[in-house]
């Protein structure tokens, strides 16, 4: 059976990798990521100085998901070596992540970022909880497309669009593609607020934050299947794979690959493989022998 | 690794029921969870506290029952939050969430439990979940002053351990934990369990006697709690606090502190 | 203890209606729900036209919500005095839906269905799911303003503009309430999909529709607070209230009233009865008389 | 009313294991759910069957084992998307949700169900979920032709049911269902159970001798299934097919047909 799939000409032995934001942020981080049997990892979005991230609470476990607001805690883009590097030692593909405020930050963030020589970069448009960054900076379509054209100008490698769902997801997602972006990855958390009805005020520090997980799995489908349909697009897919099922929705909505961020935390460390496995015998029972097979699958008439 | 199971982590509202200092630096508070927890803690599992208004700290559970669903906690002001906290009143409403890390039973029936200040907190937990005797249970307790001490060995008997106390004043031992360690006779003991500041643990390991096994409850700042930020995770030790802890064999332990 | 809460003006005796879609599409369907104890009825979004809406399957059971794509299936406005004619046989206050496809359409709308006397109308701009409909007719600031304008001219009654969640939440309320709309109704549901693995393809006939329930309960939080916070608008909160704590919490946010659809799949017909009861409780353990001390309450310093 | 536990309605994919013709106009099939249903259907509950391409229709669960995983139902073709599913090939994917309605189940030890046409298809699903035996359960089926009778008697037997079969030809009764109806003595009998078309259910209703009690498991167009849409409810009578129903007491039904 062959697992391997390539998005944006960057050849992954699965679909598998983890999202941004999980773990990736350290040496260590990566080096458990890798044990996990990843096909690539992501680093945390890399911003132009270190961040320490907003104080704890930062996370609410949901019923059917999480809220995050870690507000893009990182070591600052200055650790990309060090983090392309560890990716590397496993022999895995090393995907940046970079959030910067404006068009000008993005390009000296990719220039640093492609120093450290990575497979390709994922430009963070869509972090919903951190002032300045993510869909601030990404705002309007004229940002979106100076970002793009900023990046995409001076890579060699793959740049890929991280966006988060909103209602013209499918018009950003051409926006980005149409200025040298390769590839969307779909979607980021959806802003949420969880309040303690007794304390009687909202319990995450920086008062609202990202919700992930199952609860946005839906949307992440809609988001994947609409873009590849009215695109045709190279899409990688995020938001509530928690085992073999979701991912192959994703898989079957368009995605090339998808990305887990929740479900290490919902499933545990064990997730690539039970998620493989899964993948596996769902190929055999549908007698499909490749995973581009699936690809798409869901568009067919 | 361990699979966590989806939704036995939850957030909960509590509100505080009483709060006793119980040493000059120790004070044991109890909450009642207002939803009945969906699963039980088990020691040396730990919660992120939120505290309205400060920050989310990890607390380990000293205590807690099923029952009446009530949970216990024994804190240490240390800085802002557990000074806030060690001085808030009956009633306050307060939120959390777990429980978090793993938990870790020793098997046998015979066990040493080293612990130093607010160490204590998860060592309380133990002598209730094992259903604890003076026989089964010695705990060694330590701190610098016997201030500090406080009422603690009349809990740890309260929950049948057998308490036994080191400091630098009137205690059954005069002198540093580390010292009354190693005079104690580990011959008989199925098990030594140690949780303390990262000083003494760090200090402790090359005084190891490893004819017994020994745990070690370690600390390090934690953020999320749940294995997604990666803040806590351990010097050269490829694991994270929080999902793979707070508990750690010796050769784990002496890796982190490598 | 008091739990009368005004909305633009309108006393409801405790803040639990229904939301627009749920059973008020024809008079055994008001009957079923002035049963279950809400304070008012909202009318199924009620179109030029009768509309028979999609094939089955409309709505998908999903673990933590719904997905429907109803198609905006209703009588046509022609109904709408029986309709209101049956919730005031109950003395309950009458919220005619209405959805047009363009700023004429809801005029027209809104002028037979003042001819109704219902104590207020609900525009629905949100619709996710019907091509013409909802987002689509209101896709644009301009259309927005116009539809507001153009229903609030005539209106002698309070006008009540149902928005779906967007980046631009804050501003589409704003450009409503300063167009004539009295109050805004957050949130309708999120676009989303749901493919059968072994299948291969999306099971809502419409292909996606529309996410509800729990899993969109925290962005509904969020919408309200940040409008509420932005605007100190009059708001109808909506979106995964299943029990007193999600309600409170939309009250806390902001809400002076909250709205229920899946809930009633999810609980039963008794769930608005069980969601007072807790009210209550949890008004008597935190020493609040007033429902009006609750609402905002969140936002306090 | 009820409460519809949260999480007990789910969607699962199925794949059709057998279909086999029972008579000139029924169709057995069984499914495999690919997950292990979360709860147990109960009769009369009822499915939402997705025939991927056509429509979601309403189907009532014919057999179940909780075991290996199997739904049965029975299909009487009568129009495009009932006509495709008779026409399906064993290894088709489909989907479902469910289990809908609300389960009701006679206390008693004799029982007389009478069914026309594919209204057999609940009536099995009792004669499995009740235990049958040829004493315990009687049932009366009808058709018109006695093609239209063809293997059910066996099927009926099987499930541990004593069938008695009423049709123009040559069938234990010759004559129209309620005709046969009209000559069983009731007595003994603790709860009559009706399921079959609208017409055989109105015409019956006068008919009705209610020194028993008498259920009838009544049929409308069944949109969401959940409860929400309001296309399911039923005439005078204030309530909802897909959660009230489908089956209804004697007063109920008047109601309905009045
Ligand atoms: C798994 C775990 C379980 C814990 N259980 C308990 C417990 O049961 N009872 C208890 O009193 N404390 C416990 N702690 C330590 C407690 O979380 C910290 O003391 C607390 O976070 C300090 O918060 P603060 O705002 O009051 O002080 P801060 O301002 O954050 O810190 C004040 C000083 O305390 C020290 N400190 C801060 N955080 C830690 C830490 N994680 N470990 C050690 N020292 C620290 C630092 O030296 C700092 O200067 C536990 C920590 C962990 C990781
Ligand atoms: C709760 C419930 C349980 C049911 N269980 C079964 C079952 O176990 N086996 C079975 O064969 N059928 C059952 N039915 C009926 C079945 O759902 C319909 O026959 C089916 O929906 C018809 O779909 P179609 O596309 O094939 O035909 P359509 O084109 O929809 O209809 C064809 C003709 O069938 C008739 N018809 C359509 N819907 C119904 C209906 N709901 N009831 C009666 N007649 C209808 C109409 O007269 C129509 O002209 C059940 C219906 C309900 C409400
Ligand atoms: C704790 C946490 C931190 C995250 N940090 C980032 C980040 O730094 N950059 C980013 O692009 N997305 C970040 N995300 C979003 C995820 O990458 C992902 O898009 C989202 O969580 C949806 O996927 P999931 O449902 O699998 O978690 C973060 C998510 C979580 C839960
Ligand atoms: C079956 C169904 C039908 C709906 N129909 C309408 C409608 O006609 N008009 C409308 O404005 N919203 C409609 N909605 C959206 C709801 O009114 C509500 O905004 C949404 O479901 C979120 O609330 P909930 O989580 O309580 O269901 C419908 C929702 C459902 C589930
Ligand atoms: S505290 Fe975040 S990974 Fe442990
Ligand atoms: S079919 Fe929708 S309410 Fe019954």
């Amino acid at each position: 059976m062959d697992l391997t799939t390539s998005v944006t000409g960057i050849v992954f032995k699965h679909p598998v990798m983890n999202a941004s934001g999980i773990l990736a942020a350290s040496i260590n981080g990566v080096r458990i990521l890798a044990k996990t049997g990843v096909a690539g990892i992501v680093t945390k979005t890399l911003t132009l100085e270190p961040r320490e991230g907003y104080l704890p609470p930062i996370t609410i476990p949901l019923d059917y998901g999480l809220l995050n607001a870690v507000g893009l805690a990182n070591p600052g883009i200055d650790a990309v070596n060090v983090l392309v590097e560890e990716i590397h030692r496993y022999g895995l593909p090393a995907i940046v992540s970079i959030g910067g405020r404006d068009p000008g930050e993005f390009q000296v963030l990719a220039e640093k970022a492609l120093d450290a020589k990575p497979e390709a970069l994922e430009l963070n448009l869509s972090c919903p909880h951190t002032p300045g960054f993510g869909v601030d900076a990404a705002a309007t379509d004229k940002a979106l497309k100076h970002i793009a054209l900023n990046v995409s100008s001076i890579s060699s490698i793959p740049v890929w669009g991280k966006l988060g769902f909103s209602r013209r997801i499918v018009r950003e997602s051409e926006i980005l593609l149409s200025n040298g972006v390769d590839a969307v990855v779909l979607i980021n958390t959806l802003p949420g607020m969880f309040i303690d009805v007794y304390v009687g005020k909202p319990v995450l520090t920086h008062g609202y934050g990202g919700l992930s997980g199952p609860a946005i799995h839906p949307v992440a489908v809609y988001s994947v299947y609409k873009v590849y349909e009215e695109l045709g697009a190279e899409i990688i897919g995020v938001g509530g794979v928690v085992d073999w099922k979701t991912c192959v929705e994703l898989l079957l909505a368009g995605a090339k690959a998808v990305q887990i961020g929740t479900g290490f935390y919902m499933v545990g460390y064990d997730i690539v493989h039970n998620i493989l496995d899964g993948v596996k015998k769902y190929m055999e029972e549908k007698g499909f022998s490749r995973i581009s097979d699936i690809i798409g699958y869901a568009h067919r008439k | 690794m361990k699979t966590i199971l989806k939704h036995s982590i939850r957030y909960y509202s509590i509100k505080l029921l009483s709060n006793n200092k119980i040493s000059s630096n120790l004070y044991l508070l109890m909450f009642k969870t207002l939803d009945k927890p969906v699963t039980e803690p088990k020691p040396p599992q730990f919660i992120m506290l939120w505290v309205p208004g400060y920050e989310a700290i990890p607390m380990s559970v000293a205590g807690f029952n099923g029952e009446n669903n009530t949970l216990s906690i024994l804190v240490k002001p240390v800085g802002p939050t557990t000074k806030y906290l060690a001085s808030m009143s009956c009633g306050s409403y307060l939120g959390m969430y777990g429980f978090l890390g793993r938990e870790y039973i020793p098997p046998g029936n015979k066990f040493l439990f080293i612990a130093g200040g607010s160490g204590l907190a998860p060592i309380l937990y133990y002598l209730k979940y094992l259903g604890c005797t003076p026989h089964k249970c010695h705990v060694l307790f330590g701190c610098w002053r016997r201030g500090e001490i406080g009422d603690a060995p009349r809990l740890i008997s309260k929950l049948g351990g057998k308490p036994y106390t080191a400091c630098l004043g009137e205690c059954d031992y005069q002198g540093t934990i580390l010292d009354a360690y190693t005079r104690i006779n580990l011959e008989g003991y199925d098990a030594v369990i140690v949780s303390g500041p990262p000083e003494m643990i760090k200090n402790m390991l090359d005084k190891v006697n490893n004819t017994v096994n020994h745990y070690f409850i370690l600390e390090e700042t934690i953020k999320c709690g749940i294995g997604l930020c990666g803040k806590c995770s351990l010097g050269k030790l490829d694991k994270l606090l929080c999902i793979d802890g707070p508990l750690f064999n010796y050769e784990d332990t002496v890796r982190v502190y490598s």
